[in-house]
């Protein structure tokens, strides 16, 4: 693959860096070992990782929202709500199999992110970042009131559900797994995928002319507006996609929880803020960053979540730290010292005919 | 053999439902010594839920996984219980749960709990503690104790609680119809809610002389103060979930004389610990003892809960096979703290009795005390008469 | 047929009116300058011109179509560039990339079609040194370049440029001169506001005189620098 | 009796990019002094230093003998340094008046500036002085930044780039109230890149050139090719 | 009657809504800065009242009255050494930095005050009522709305009518150049976070008695108190009233017809508002 774009009279344009080669090379073996976990560890070890990964695909969803399209969101758990409503219904009212549902579901979180959008994009910056939430709130509310899957309480998914799921039988007979436990690496598989597609998409995206484009409507909306580029349409596309993901991841989430109510899958907390402190403790703007924040973030759970309120305290503290000492995360600070890019998006002109000397310029 | 039991611990230690959760530590403390004393080998691997359902599901799914415990036990509130119990289902874990009133332990873990031809019992997870229906026949047995117009207002909010009370089905609303009580239930309101004049109207139409509901305390002090503002004077207040602390009853400054609730569990229950032999009275005493705070209903459940788990790995078969241990729970037969514990009951509905163990309930009142602080005195004990009486049930002032 | 035309056109704020009734017509690669005294609305005109405010009465036709109630998008791919007064740059983005945007969305090309033409135009406004900087970094001097630099880009049939020579020492503003003439020649027409008159003249074939909101002259350089009301109203010299 | 203002080979950087190299230069009382240079050469960032939104070290800039190098913005304006900032800066969500009003927040003192002797002096901000700031236009806007630099009726006012974007008019009529405030006054230091404009009412001029004064002395001492030279450093070269 | 009723009580509703929103509002018109810890620290308040009318026996009006120059000085510290340092275009770190600060509040007051739900008496006033023809009104509610009016009458007095007025507003446009009209930008924002703190006090005084609060109690307000700002406009404090009582009559109407949609009418009533005015009812000219 070519890695430059051959401009005419001996300019060249350059995304990639040596660095990022080798990266991608590490990172798609790293996929492949990932892919055979179910097989080389624990059961634990695969809902650690599916935590992970889960945890991960919302992170970035949310970072392209915010980190490259300026659209603050904190209402993202009505995503996550709707997925999971989705599935739920269409398991135990519609009697559908649980995998063919998922993709359903996050075709209905897009579905309602359609209306939600034409109230959203009327409002910018902080009013933006409440709108949402306020939508939200209208969801968990809306759906308290659908009776036939439990109101306010909540429901479960039947067991036959998950243990007859498609797929299920097969690992069973293949490999000899137990159902409970081929039902766990389904769900990993699946949550490995969507978390590898996202990032993979997320990154083809912004190295497309359309993530240009959701940069500069970022960055100045009105200048974007008069240079060309269609804001509305950008920022809409990129919302409903969000949508879709975060749906499915949702949907993910609640199939290995199977048991939901309004309040957990509509939670601010759960899905919006612990998201947003993944990203930004990471390094909102970058791919990476979501990837470090995830691990933080699972790190410090495992070891101190058994204190209670003293590690909530601890994880706010850090939220705090973080934006103070390095407002840029934990990768902004890593970029600054080495200049690592593993998933370069600057376009870098280089050569040309050029004045050698000056400073700054593609050759300097 | 020198392998520990391993059991798992889920309840409310942080968050709004904090409360319920307080003696945990001072019943696990008891229950290692004594288990300890008795030359009995026991691990309890504690989690808290933080109040949280999407928190209660993962801590479940990591004591199983990674802890391996033997056997889940789980307390307090459906939000807590539910996704335990649920996750324990579905991973073929052997748990007790309590302190969740049947139906929305039951129902709200089943698919759709409008279709009752649906609901199916579990093979894994069981519950003990009461039912709507002894509660509905503890708040009619007091109400019936003194004169009033028979019209009942009804507050339910939309929560697993609420929606199970407020069940045109299994709730209040056709046993109150059937005892010639007539019922005003304006419908689900959201816990949190700043303005209750909508149902203070309602009230006041019907002229209703009687309250009853299970609400949060906040919710309960706002309707309450809102309810005097506004010239509702009802007879009798029966409320559930709000009263059971008398924190939050003290919170309500005078206002709480004569407000009356459920009592699932008090010093003066005649019960005794399988475990210790303690009665009910030495048990709470203990806790004031080791902590400072007053007794609190949710202690002797935790401390039944206990009792059932030595119980029931004692008769298992196999204490690492979930099966076995599952089989032994199904068929417990025991005195605990809180009264006689014993799934399979005809007592129940069918789709109920497999999973169901009941404990009794009685009424009480919470009382000013001359010096200040609250009592709480049974008032109403026709479902469990062997529970002392204190006094009869007076009308509010 | 003119590339741009103004019929009748007017907008008010509240009370106040600051466009009122104007028409006129730009011929195809035609050179406009637009002079008027600060706040008689020479901004609020281009801003009619763009789409970013819309008239009140009148029309706009541009390049044979009435795009009178287009939003500012339709019109820059229709072939309209501006640049603001104020810069609006892409803080985030590269030098070079806010060139991109420009050249991708403005002309409607794929990236690898415009990358020569930005960098050619980079090195046209002397902006190269600074291609792979963000553009945040920039001073305003040179966000007023990047203004430009990336109108260009958009590969417009029409320049709007907004006071761009305020500020320049004598030896840029010639070179800003010189370039403004070379796309001048390419074909492009012009509407240049400026304070800076020996620029403008340089370039401008007519020049449009605004005062509170009205078109008071419209001719060539000489004959507008020597009437009287100018003189007075904008140049100040008693008459 | 020592200068107004003094900078002592004064330094200043932006992060790791550093600005100014050394740079001297003085005012005295009633003076009128113009810094002219070509863009980036450093001048705005000189006046940023003296008025105190880069901070330096104490000796550096000194205010009537007194080292005030490293005092916040806040403080030099108490000191009577008032700046009017390149670029005009009105705050957007006040009124024309109340711009005024705040240029007074941190040293209100009594002398020939009021809003009244502001108004006579820019009759148009009377008009407009109930509308929001943003809605006036460049030129109005200018004025208004000077009037509230005004408003705190300093010893000594920093201009940079007054007539950017100023219709010929106007920067007549700004120019000659320089005259007033001056002769009220204050001293004044301007940055200017209209330089025969600068050369009009300067007392004395420095010529800045990356970060250096290449060139300072009164105006009358040097003709077109110094300024040239200092400009840019050598015979007037054209890039492309 | 009923109607007339219901719409007085979501009146007197709004004006709790409002004290709740008032301290936002100051200080998101002044720095746009979005306060996910508002909540809680209006619970906050309420344990200090708390703890002063249980240790010293006092009148909770003059416990109060004890504890704003306390809350004064703790937000006036807050935004001094913490917030301060989040400001600018961006709204992400301001936004983090206080979701932090909402879960160190909590979970702090959880550790010091366990999880009960506690309750600030006021006596006999807490159930007392006028009655208004045949409908009545609590006193309390009565108060707590006299008290919205006075508050945001008296923030607009100083905002519009002062020089610290201006001095708030011109810091809030641009900092840099405030500063060089003398004013000390950083001290700026901390006196507009310590008044906001007492009028935090005041709304933590009217919660306190109204309902039970908790360490958690917090978050559940919030969002009104947001809305409540959005619907009135960026830095319009009659807004904020105004938007208080839409909110709070949109309840009780909501209510009227059926409890289950309460809230949902409430949230419904703001999206709708902002469907129609994007920035608000009375939105500032320029933003
Ligand atoms: N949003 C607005 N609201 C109210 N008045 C406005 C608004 N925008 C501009 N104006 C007014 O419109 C008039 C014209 O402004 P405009 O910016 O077009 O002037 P201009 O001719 O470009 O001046 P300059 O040469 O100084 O840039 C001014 O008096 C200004 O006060
Ligand atoms: N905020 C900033 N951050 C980084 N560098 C800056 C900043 N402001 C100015 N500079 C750099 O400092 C140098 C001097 O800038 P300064 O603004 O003082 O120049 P100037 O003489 O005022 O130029 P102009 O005529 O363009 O206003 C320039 O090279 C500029 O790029
Ligand atoms: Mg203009
Ligand atoms: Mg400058």
């Amino acid at each position: 693959m070519t890695t430059e774009i051959e401009a005419p009279a001996g300019w060249r344009v350059e995304t990639r860096t040596r660095l990022s080669t080798i990266f991608a090379v590490i990172s798609l073996v790293l996929v492949l070992v990932l892919t055979a976990a179910p097989f080389l560890v624990s059961r634990g070890v695969i809902q650690d990782l599916f935590f992970i990964l889960t945890m991960l695909a919302l992170a970035q969803n949310w970072n392209l929202l915010a980190g490259y399209a300026g659209l603050i969101s904190v209402g993202q758990q009505l995503f996550v709500g709707c997925g999971a409503y989705a599935l739920f219904g269409l398991v135990i009212l519609a009697g559908l199999d649980p995998i063919l549902a998922i993709p359903l579901a996050g075709l209905f979180a897009m579905i309602i992110a359609v209306p939600t959008s034409f109230v959203a994009f009327r409002l910018y910056g902080p009013y933006f970042a409440i709108g949402t939430w306020v939508i939200a709130e209208v969801g968990r509310l809306l759906f308290a009131q659908w009776k036939m899957l439990g109101g306010g309480t909540g429901t479960s998914l039947p067991r036959e559900a998950t243990r007859e799921m498609l797929g299920i039988s097969l690992l069973q007979d293949w490999f000899g797994m137990r159902a409970s436990a081929a039902a766990d690496a389904l769900a990993y598989w699946l949550a490995l995928a969507l978390a590898a597609l996202t990032i993979a998409f997320v990154y083809k995206l912004l190295r497309s002319k359309q993530g240009l484009g959701l940069a500069a409507v970022r960055d100045n909306e009105t200048a974007a507006r008069a240079l060309g580029v269609d804001a509305r349409k950008l920022k809409t596309a990129i919302y409903l996609l969000t949508a879709f993901l975060t749906g499915i991841v949702g949907a993910l989430i609640y199939l290995q929880k199977a048991r939901i109510s309004p309040d957990a899958a509509f939670s601010l907390t759960d899905w919006t803020a612990y998201v947003v402190f993944i990203v930004v403790i990471g390094g909102i703007g970058t791919i990476e960053g979501p990837i470090l924040g995830v691990i933080i973030f699972f790190l410090l759970q495992n070891a101190f979540s058994n204190y209670g309120s003293w590690y909530l305290m601890a994880l706010g503290g850090l939220a705090i730290v973080t934006m103070l000492f390095a407002p840029r995360g934990l990768w902004g600070l890593i970029c600054d010292r080495t200049g690592w890019e593993l998933f370069p998006v600057r376009r870098l002109l280089k050569g040309g005919p050029l004045r050698q000397d000056d400073k700054g310029g593609p050759n300097g | 053999k020198d392998v520990a039991i391993k059991l798992g611990y889920v309840s409310p230690q942080t968050g709004p439902l904090a409360a319920f959760g307080e003696a945990d530590k001072f019943v696990i403390d008891a229950f290692l010594a004594t288990t300890k004393g008795m030359g009995l080998n026991y691990e309890v691997v504690v989690k808290d839920s933080q109040s949280n359902p999407n928190r209660a599901a993962e801590v479940a799914k990591e004591l199983i996984v990674d802890n391996e415990i033997n056997l889940m036990l789980v307390s307090s509130t459906p939000e807590t219980t539910n996704p335990v119990s649920t996750t324990c289902e579905a991973e073929e874990m052997p748990c007790i749960s309590t302190v969740a009133p049947w139906q929305p332990w039951f129902i709200g873990q089943q698919g759709n709990p409008g279709d009752p031809a649906s609901w199916k019992p579990f093979n894994y997870a069981y519950h003990f503690f009461w039912g709507l229906e002894d509660i509905i026949a503890v708040f009619t047995g007091m109400w019936g104790q003194i004169e009033t117009n028979k019209k009942v207002g009804g507050l339910f909010p939309n929560d697993g609680d609420g929606n199970a009370w407020g069940d045109k089905v299994v709730g209040f609303p056709p046993v109150l119809e059937k005892l010639g009580y007539g019922l005003t239930d304006t419908g689900r309101y959201q816990n949190l809610t700043d303005d209750f004049s909508a149902q203070i109207n309602a009230f006041k139409q019907a002229g209703t002389d009687i309250l009853t509901g299970v609400m949060i305390p906040p919710d309960l002090t706002t309707f309450w103060n809102q309810a005097k503002q506004q010239g509702l004077k009802p007879k009798i207040a029966s409320i559930g979930k709000a009263l059971l602390f008398p924190q939050t009853v003290e919170a309500l400054g005078d206002a709480g004389h004569n407000l009356s609730t459920e009592v699932w569990w008090t010093p003066s229950h005649p019960f005794k610990s399988s475990l210790t032999g303690e009665t009910a009275a030495t048990v709470a005493e203990a806790f004031t003892k080791a902590t400072g705070r007053p007794w609190t209903q949710p202690i002797g459940f935790a401390h039944a809960l206990f009792e059932l788990a030595v119980d029931v790995m004692k008769r298992a078969e196999d204490v690492g096979d979930g099966d076995a241990v599952a089989k032994a729970i199904g068929k417990t037969k025991l005195d605990t703290l809180v009264g006689p514990v014993a799934w399979g009951s005809d007592k129940l509905p069918p789709f109920a009795q497999k999973n169901i163990a009941k404990t009794p309930l009685v009424g009480g009142q919470w009382r000013l005390k001359s010096g200040g602080g609250y009592d709480l005195v049974v008032v109403e004990n026709s479902l469990a008469p062997n529970v002392p009486l204190g006094g009869k049930l007076e009308a509010l002032a | 047929m003119p590339i741009l035309e103004l019929n009748a056109v007017s907008k008010s704020f509240g009370a106040l009116v600051f466009a009122e009734n104007i028409g006129f017509c730009v011929e195809p690669g035609e050179a406009l300058g637009v002079i008027g005294p600060n706040g008689a609305g020479k901004s609020t005109l281009f801003n009619l011109i763009s789409g970013n405010l819309s008239v009140a009465t009148g029309t706009i036709h541009f390049d044979g179509r009435d795009v009178t109630r287009q939003p500012p998008m339709q019109r820059c791919l229709a072939g309209m560039g501006r640049t603001f007064q104020i810069p609006q740059p892409f803080d985030q983005l590269t030098v070079y990339e806010n060139l991109l945007v420009a050249g991708a969305f403005g002309a409607q090309a794929r990236e690898s079609e415009v990358a020569g033409l930005c960098a050619d135009i980079l090195v046209e406004t002397g902006l190269i040194a600074k291609a792979n900087m963000p553009a945040g970094s920039l001073t305003l001097l040179e966000r007023k370049r990047l203004e430009l630099a990336r109108a260009l880009a958009t590969k417009p049939k029409l320049l709007l440029l907004d006071e761009i020579a305020g500020g320049l020492t004598e030896g840029e503003c010639r070179q800003l001169v010189a370039t403004i003439k070379r796309v001048h020649q390419r074909g492009i027409a012009v509407i240049w506001i400026e304070h800076v008159l020996h620029a403008l003249t340089a370039v401008a074939e007519r020049i449009l005189v605004l005062n509170f909101g009205r078109v008071i002259g419209v001719g060539d350089p000489e004959t507008i620098m020597a009437s009287s009301e100018v003189r007075e109203i904008y140049l100040g010299m008693e008459v | 009796m020592p200068s107004l203002i003094e900078t002592r080979a004064l330094t200043a950087f932006y992060g790791d990019f550093q600005a100014i190299f050394g740079v001297d230069i003085r005012l005295d009382a009633g003076e009128t002094v113009a810094v002219i240079g070509a863009n980036g050469a450093g001048k705005s960032t000189l006046m940023r230093s003296i008025a105190g939104i880069i901070t330096n070290r104490a000796e550096m800039i000194l205010h009537r003998g007194e080292p005030i190098g490293a005092l916040a913005a806040p403080d030099v304006v108490r000191r009577g340094i008032a700046l009017v900032p390149e670029g005009r800066k009105l705050f957007s969500s006040l009124t024309v008046e109340e711009n005024l009003q705040v240029g007074a927040y941190g040293r209100s003192v009594d002398g020939p500036w009021t809003l009244d002797s502001i108004y006579r002096l820019f009759p148009i901000l009377k008009e407009r002085r109930r509308n929001p700031a943003t809605a006036l236009s460049g030129g109005q806007q200018q004025m208004v930044a000077i009037g509230r630099a005004l408003m705190s009726n300093p010893d000594i006012l920093l201009c940079d780039e007054l007539s950017l974007g100023l219709a010929p008019v106007v920067i007549k009529d700004i120019y000659a109230a320089f005259s007033k405030i001056s002769a009220a006054g204050a001293a004044i230091i301007i940055v200017e890149q209209d330089i025969a404009q600068a050369l009009k009412v300067a007392d004395r001029v420095y010529c800045m050139m990356e970060g250096r004064v290449t060139l300072s002395g009164q105006p009358a001492e040097f003709d077109r090719a110094d300024i040239h030279a200092a400009y840019f450093g050598a015979e007037p070269n054209e890039l492309h | 009657m009923s109607f007339i009723d219901t719409l007085l009580q979501g009146v007197l509703l709004g004006g709790l809504y409002a004290l709740f929103a008032a301290g936002l509002s100051l200080v998101f018109g002044i720095m746009r800065l979005v306060n996910l810890a508002h909540g809680d620290l209006i619970v906050l308040a309420a344990f200090l009242i708390l703890v002063i009318v249980s240790t010293l026996g006092l009148d909770p009006f003059v416990a109060a009255v004890i504890a704003a120059p306390l809350m004064f000085a703790l937000g006036w510290v807050l935004q001094y050494h913490l917030l301060n340092r989040t400001l600018g275009k961006d709204i992400l770190p301001p936004l983090l930095v206080t979701f932090g600060l909402s879960i160190v509040i909590q979970n702090g007051l959880l550790e010091g005050f366990t999880a009960d739900s506690r309750r600030i008496s006021a006596g006999a006033l807490e159930t007392a009522s006028v009655s208004l023809g045949n409908i009545s009104a609590g006193v309390m509610p009565l108060i707590t709305f006299a008290s919205a009016i006075l508050v945001i009458v008296a923030l607009n007095q100083l905002i519009y009518r002062t020089a610290l007025g201006r001095a708030f507003r011109a810091t809030s446009d641009d900092v840099v150049t405030a500063s060089l009209m003398g004013i000390r930008p950083n001290s700026i924002f901390a006196i507009a976070t310590g008044l906001a703190m007492v009028i935090v006090t005041i709304a933590a005084l009217y919660l306190g008695t109204r309902a039970n609060f908790d360490p958690t109690a917090g978050p559940a307000r919030l969002i009104y108190a947001f809305e409540a700002v959005i619907i009135g406009g960026l830095g319009s404090l009659w807004g904020t009233l105004a938007g208080g009582i839409i909110l709070g009559v949109a309840q009780t109407v909501g209510a009227a017809i059926n409890p289950e949609w309460q809230i949902l009418v409430g949230h419904i009533a703001f999206l709708l508002v902002l469907l129609f005015r994007p920035r608000g009812l009375f939105p500032r000219a320029a933003d």
